[in-house]
């Protein structure tokens, strides 16, 4: 069990801010194609991942990183603070 | 080092008057503010997203950061969520140092940091309708002159 | 575009929020302050002479650079002269744009040419007497970066 | 007639801080050469004029820029604002 958090239009599209995920995927890439995989409106959230950013345990990440051991996994669009 | 996370809004000068009034000896302050704008006379609000304890721990590990490459007598950073109104202060930073240079580039690396590496959406809402602030390119590319030490 | 020559003492934080308060749509809002330095714990004062006439025109001068090389839709600068404490306020500039590189850059240049072009001339009295301070080379250095267009 | 003011270091060592001289100097060397010859005191203030700036008619200028039409000449120490 992973908790997988949306922020910003992800949050929107997907249509939660977060929600406890049963999965085997190894990597991040893998948990997003398992995502995809469930119905449109997550197909539509992820069908560029280019154009989104991914923080494991609340420190930025790459795609194809492991998931081993993580608890928190958060997609979200490019910040933009400051 | 001082890092508020808030809701509320705030002054940049009595911030800064107060960051500057407990500094030693330090010759140098240099402040940033973000102010909501609004050119086209069209906004209603702002309303900024974030994403609560990954933004203490990146705003933490920003100014660590500016404090371990440049000899720093403080710095502040001061960031808003929630709903705000046009001309309202966003978020400043102030940084302050025996040395103008050294102020103004920690300055400097903080806003690049923050723009692009602090976990902060901005959303504006107008008559029409709202949308989400594109990230920009620019942004990106300015965290780019970091990349080696000072 | 605000400049103010000037013996009495300044609050920075309360000229920045009154120079916050009258910009229209500015985005990005930089200052720079500069305070006495006593490192050593054993300055009595600074003292600041300066030529009445030249300095005004120096000042301005430098502003109206500012102000033609950089989008900016306001400046300030303010500078004392006579006798400070340690602590105090010598001087700050503020600058405001839409766009933060511009606000910082703008900002840089005003301190860059302050130091040096300018005529101020500081002169630290401590318990074994006085002594003017030097210019700098760094800070002769530091104008050459302006010397083609931004 | 001219007036020559001095700043800083340079009218602690010459003893004034203003002056109405009566000069044919050409150029600011000359003026120089000509105060030099006058005392002492000018000729310590005057010793290396590469660490002294003039101003004339309060634009920053060089020691060989030429008096001609020059109400105000201002001789100082490289600045130290800001």
């Amino acid at each position: 069990m992973i908790d997988v958090l949306y922020f910003a239009w992800v949050r929107e599209r997907i249509g939660l801010p977060k929600e406890r995920v049963e999965t085997d995927a190894a990597t991040v890439a893998e948990l997003v194609e398992e995502l995809k995989a469930r119905e449109a409106r997550y197909a539509a959230a992820f069908e560029d991942v280019s154009a989104l950013r991914v923080a494991l345990d609340q420190d930025l990440a790459d795609f194809d990183a492991s998931l081993r051991g993580v608890r928190e996994v958060a997609f979200f669009p490019p910040m933009t603070g400051g | 080092m001082e890092i508020r996370l808030q809701q509320a809004p705030f002054l940049p000068g009595a911030l800064l008057d107060a960051f500057t009034a407990r500094l030693g000896g330090a010759g140098a302050v240099v402040s940033f503010t973000g102010i909501v704008r609004d050119e086209a006379g069209t906004l209603g609000a702002m309303e900024i997203e974030h994403y609560p304890g990954m933004t203490e721990r990146a705003l933490e590990q920003i100014g660590r950061e500016a404090m371990a490459r440049w000899t720093l007598a403080d710095l502040l950073i001061v960031h808003r969520h929630g709903r705000l109104a046009p001309g309202e202060p966003i978020m400043m930073v102030a940084t302050a140092s025996s040395h103008r240079a050294a102020a103004f580039e920690s300055a400097e690396f903080l806003m690049d940091y923050l723009k692009s590496r602090a976990p902060f959406w901005k959303k504006e809402i107008g008559a029409d309708g709202a949308a989400w602030v594109a990230a920009k390119d620019a942004d990106e590319d300015a965290l780019g002159r970091w990349s080696s030490e000072p």
